[in-house]
């Protein structure tokens, strides 16, 4: 199939119910398989640091949640052009069904990084780059969440939330780039992130297989909600009344 | 000639749901629509996808340039009749002297009120000074939103007055109301709710 | 255009002081903390940088507080409509207005700034770059906030979710103008800072009236 | 295996609170997001289907 | 009595999460100071009490920012009107709204200081005082508040002119508070300002609503 | 009995300049009276001032407990129809039923929309919840202004029987309006603006 005619498919919610199955189901196999030989590994079997001792477990949630977290945003300021542009129903979709799995990602890199700097920084919370980047991301989704929210008319939603989308994608650069600078400046040297020394593969390895188990994790379920979204949207056309029987 | 308006199986939409039946229609210069329906029927919301600001519909329209006048006024209530009249032509690029404004407000019996707040004018009043604004707009399709409220007697007359006018030269006219506009010449849209 | 321009600063101007209250607000704000929080609590050298970040912040909470007021009463009447359907593009309208805004609001504060930030204790070189910093800085605040007003606007209480959507974007706008100052008082000499908060400014202007607009379009379907 | 035994495990080398926080909220995020999911996709098809005989039942009639 | 605090609760949460969104804004506003006049500039043995003072004053700011709406749409809908003409007194009504305002704002965003306080770097024994000082004095900043809410309700664009009236009201309760705080971080027993900070809340709820009621129907004349 | 409304040598004023001259008037209970004037004669003022909002005027006036529906509607936009007819009632400290409030909004037609949010609704069916809401208030004197605003055919002849039926069990309409009051049994009150 060229990408001419996908691109045109992608257009009928019905075709993209049927093709989502089994990307479905293959990222969900995918992720009980990474995730759980990622998770033996970065608990049982990865060396603990020479410095942080065991504490360095966390870096392997840590850094594949944050990496998901940012990752996800971006896709949903992509799917927000994608809506303006072409006005194709389904990235609305696709953005409502990004929108509580990257803010639960986003949440779960702050809580592990908070959790993390208290036995390696001593502290619970301390204002640097990276936080100070996560935060403000966080608050990103907040503010889509907020917006969809406060609109009834599920069109207008979906217009609303892909050009909050859109902005915000457009300031991430920007904004991460100012945070970074200004933690250079402000950060006390104690407090900087640990510049891992070349990492030997025994430890950045479960990282490896933990990023890629969790992002095929998060595919399963956004494509999954997709799918819900799609039957609630859908749901006077006869194929979903077939399809539910 | 082509025509002012048309409408091909145009049908308009509030969260998703259609309003009414597929609407055909070709409306030649000269001619007042008189639009009518139920309340809730979906006049408010056909004018407003007309104008262009309410993007949810079915099918297709062409249509001139338009002038619109929905249930809110579009003119700023800190600013005076005078000072509106003039911000609305700059939106439309033009200038306007003080003799046309003056002129329009006294046509329509509010120019002693041209320097008054909007806010400080009662409802007619205000209606008066939205009728000089579509006078001195020189835009060839009106679409008026129940443009009798609030009008008394002597207002009415003007605002049939006006519109007689503006058909008569050329100009068209979509009129959502609930009251007969007293005009011979019209053109019936009535608007039956779906289900 | 400049008739356009010339009403906006009218309107402004009929609008209950719109160009007045910005002022008094950020006047009392800074009242505020030279009470709450003065600046000596602080102590030693940094002071003089403490008091200009400070003065940033409150430029910038100004700025939002009253953007909220940008279109809301236009939406009210009917007005954003007519501007909407007219044949001057509407992102040309709002960039009318929105300097507008800036005018009375950004443009003013910064004159101002040199005497609050006596009040805040800020040394007399760094007031100079407060004042650059404020000028190249807050017409980003002026432009970016606008797409957010336009896309609240519809809501009937909408101060504090405006808050939410804009204060993150205008993180980089303060970081810019507050390490600049910081720098400034601490004998850095490092323009970067300025360079920056001018990119930032002219990215503002250049986008933010189209998005203002598609937030505009948005709201009025919802009327 | 960097563990001697079970217990040596769960203490994580002093550490067990803040491991077993952050490993606790991972597994709580996904299971959340997990059945947040399933539950989306279920409710609409339980709805359509409810839907569905509602529309029958009147035709019917 | 208690369907009408019901009915004001109601209206808050449909009104586009008014609950959530003092909240939020209180975050971001905090997040401004922690990096754009982060407490670590402000130096020295004060970052404690600076900490707590520069939460005081947001907490003021937030509750300014989210009285503009308190009588603004009903006062456009009519319903004000009504409300000024019903059997039940207004004053009455107006206790039930603020106090439904107090409840969303106040009494919530009280809850969370100790959290922002640690964003801030507050120590925890600076905390307790914290908390303490928001909840007793909170209340004065919503039902004076009100009454400059009701005043201004029929401007277009009343944001600023709000905090104009307000803030200098505002001033007694931040004064205690922040005193209350500083005391406690520099080790002093002066119980005095909690009680100063007690009686100002309980001025406040007592005449607050007459306050308004009057100011609320003065502005009904403008009409 | 004493009337329900009396006037004596009533003057409402704007901006501290008189609007008509006096008017003296005793309104019984069971009367329609119809106000009719120009724009800006001051019959709006003229309702706010009896309505005791408005409370620049000259003479005296006394009036029977009250119910007044201005320009403004006075429904809040973000709550629906049901909400909005329980609240009214909470103001006035009645309790109302789902029974009732649900017969109110069936008599005027608007039943379907009794969840949806005001915003959400019609100009026309927004004022027929206001119908509704006159209708359970239970207060013997009605100030309407311009009640027949938006209405459709049916709507106007809802609200004359409405109007009919308060006046039959002895309640007492001031309704200034445009339009003639389709009802034989009125009074008349005529506002001449002063120059
Ligand atoms: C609340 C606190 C924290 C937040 C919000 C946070 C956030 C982040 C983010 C956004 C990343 C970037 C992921 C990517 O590469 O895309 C990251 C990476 C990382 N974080 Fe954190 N972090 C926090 C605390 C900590 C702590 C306490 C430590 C360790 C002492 C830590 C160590 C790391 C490491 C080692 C990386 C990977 C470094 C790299 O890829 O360059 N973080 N964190
Ligand atoms: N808020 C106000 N401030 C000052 N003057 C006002 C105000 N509102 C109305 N006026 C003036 O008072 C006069 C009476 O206004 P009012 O609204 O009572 O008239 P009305 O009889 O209701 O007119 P209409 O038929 O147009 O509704 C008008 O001339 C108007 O200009
Ligand atoms: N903002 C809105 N969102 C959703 N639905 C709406 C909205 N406004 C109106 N509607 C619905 O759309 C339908 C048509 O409304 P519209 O205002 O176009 O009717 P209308 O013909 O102008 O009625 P009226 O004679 O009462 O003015 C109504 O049933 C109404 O409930
Ligand atoms: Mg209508
Ligand atoms: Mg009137």
């Amino acid at each position: 199939m060229g990408l001419k005619t996908f691109w045109h498919k992608l257009g009928s919610p019905r075709w993209f119910y049927g093709i989502a199955n089994p990307w479905r189901v293959g990222f969900g196999l995918a992720a009980a398989l990474l995730l759980s030989v990622g998770l033996v590994w970065a608990l049982v079997y990865a060396p603990p640091d020479y410095q942080q001792g065991n504490a360095f477990r966390i870096f392997y949630i840590h850094v594949p949640s944050a990496m998901i977290a940012q990752s996800i945003y971006i896709g949903m300021g992509v799917a927000g052009l994608v809506l303006f542009v072409w006005r194709m129903k389904l990235a609305d979709v696709a953005i409502a069904a990004c929108l509580p799995v990257g803010m639960t990602m986003t949440a779960l890199a702050l809580f592990s990084g908070g959790v993390w700097g208290k036995p390696t920084w001593g502290t619970w919370w301390e204002w640097d780059g990276r936080t100070v980047s996560t935060l403000v991301l966080l608050f990103l989704y907040i503010g889509i969440y907020a917006l969809r929210q406060a609109i009834m008319d599920p069109e207008l939603r979906g217009k609303a939330s892909a050009l909050l989308a859109i902005v915000g994608t457009i300031n991430i650069p920007i904004i991460k780039y100012s945070v970074d600078w200004w933690a250079t400046l402000h950060q006390p040297a104690t407090f900087t992130l640990t510049e891992k020394p070349a990492m030997p593969p025994e430890m950045y390895l479960p990282a490896l297989v933990m990023a890629l188990g969790l992002y095929s994790f998060v595919g399963y379920v956004i494509l999954q909600r997709m799918q819900g979204l799609v039957l609630e949207r859908e749901a006077r056309t006869s194929w979903v009344r077939e399809l539910a029987g | 000639m082509p025509e002012a308006i048309a409408l091909r199986g145009l049908v308009c939409q509030r969260a998703g749901r259609d309003l009414f039946a597929p609407l055909d229609l070709r409306v030649e210069a000269g001619s007042l629509v008189e639009l009518r329906g139920a309340n809730g029927s979906g006049k408010s919301t056909l004018l407003r996808t007309l104008n262009g600001v309410h993007q949810q519909y079915r099918g297709q329209f062409t249509i001139d340039p338009c002038l619109f006048q929905g249930h809110r006024l579009g003119l700023d209530e800190l600013l005076s009749p005078l000072e509106n009249l003039r911000f609305a032509a700059a939106l439309h690029d033009r200038q306007l002297d003080e003799d046309g404004a003056f002129a329009a407000l006294e046509r329509f019996g509010v120019v002693r009120y041209g320097l008054t707040r909007m806010a400080d004018l009662s409802a007619g009043q205000q209606r008066r000074v939205a009728m000089a604004r579509w006078y001195l707009a020189a835009l060839p399709v009106w679409l008026l939103d129940e443009p009798f409220t609030a009008l008394d007697a002597d207002g009415q007359a003007l605002l049939t007055q006006l519109m007689v006018e503006h058909c008569a030269t050329g100009g068209v006219i979509v009129c959502a109301t609930h009251m007969p506009v007293p005009i011979e010449a019209k053109t019936l849209l009535s608007l039956a709710m779906v289900a | 255009m400049w008739r356009l321009l010339k009403r906006e600063i009218m309107v402004m101007w009929r609008a209950t002081g719109v160009i007045f209250n910005p002022l008094m607000f950020l006047f009392l704000a800074v009242m505020l903390f030279a009470v709450g929080a003065p600046p000596s609590t602080g102590g030693g050298s940094a002071v003089a940088s403490y008091g200009g970040a400070i003065l940033w912040i409150l430029v910038l909470l100004t700025n939002l507080l009253s953007l909220d007021g940008l279109f809301r009463r236009d939406y009210d009447n009917g007005m954003i409509e007519q501007m909407a359907t007219a044949p001057q593009p509407l992102f040309m309208l709002l960039l009318m207005r929105i300097s507008a805004h800036w005018i009375a609001v950004g443009l003013l504060l910064t004159l101002l700034s040199p005497l609050l930030g006596v009040l805040l204790g800020v040394s007399v070189n760094a007031l100079v770059v407060v004042f650059l910093t404020l000028l190249i800085g807050t017409p980003a605040l002026s432009f970016l906030g606008a797409t957010g007003a336009a896309l609240t606007v519809s809501f009937a209480r909408s101060g504090a979710l405006l808050g939410l959507l804009i204060l993150p974007l205008y993180l980089p706008t303060l970081i810019f103008g507050a390490t600049a100052i910081h720098d400034q008082v601490n004998g850095v000499d490092n323009p970067a800072a300025l360079y920056w908060l001018a990119v930032v400014s002219i990215l503002a202007i250049g986008l933010g009236p189209f998005a203002c607009a598609m937030g505009l379009r948005i709201s009025l379907e919802m009327q | 295996m960097a563990f001697e035994s079970l217990p040596d495990f769960l203490a994580m080398g002093g550490h067990a609170l803040y491991v077993w926080l952050a490993y606790g909220a991972f597994a709580l995020v996904l299971a959340v997001n997990l059945l947040a999911a399933r539950r989306l996709k279920s409710r609409a098809l339980r709805e359509i289907r409810f839907q569905a005989r509602v529309d029958r039942k009147e035709t019917c009639d």
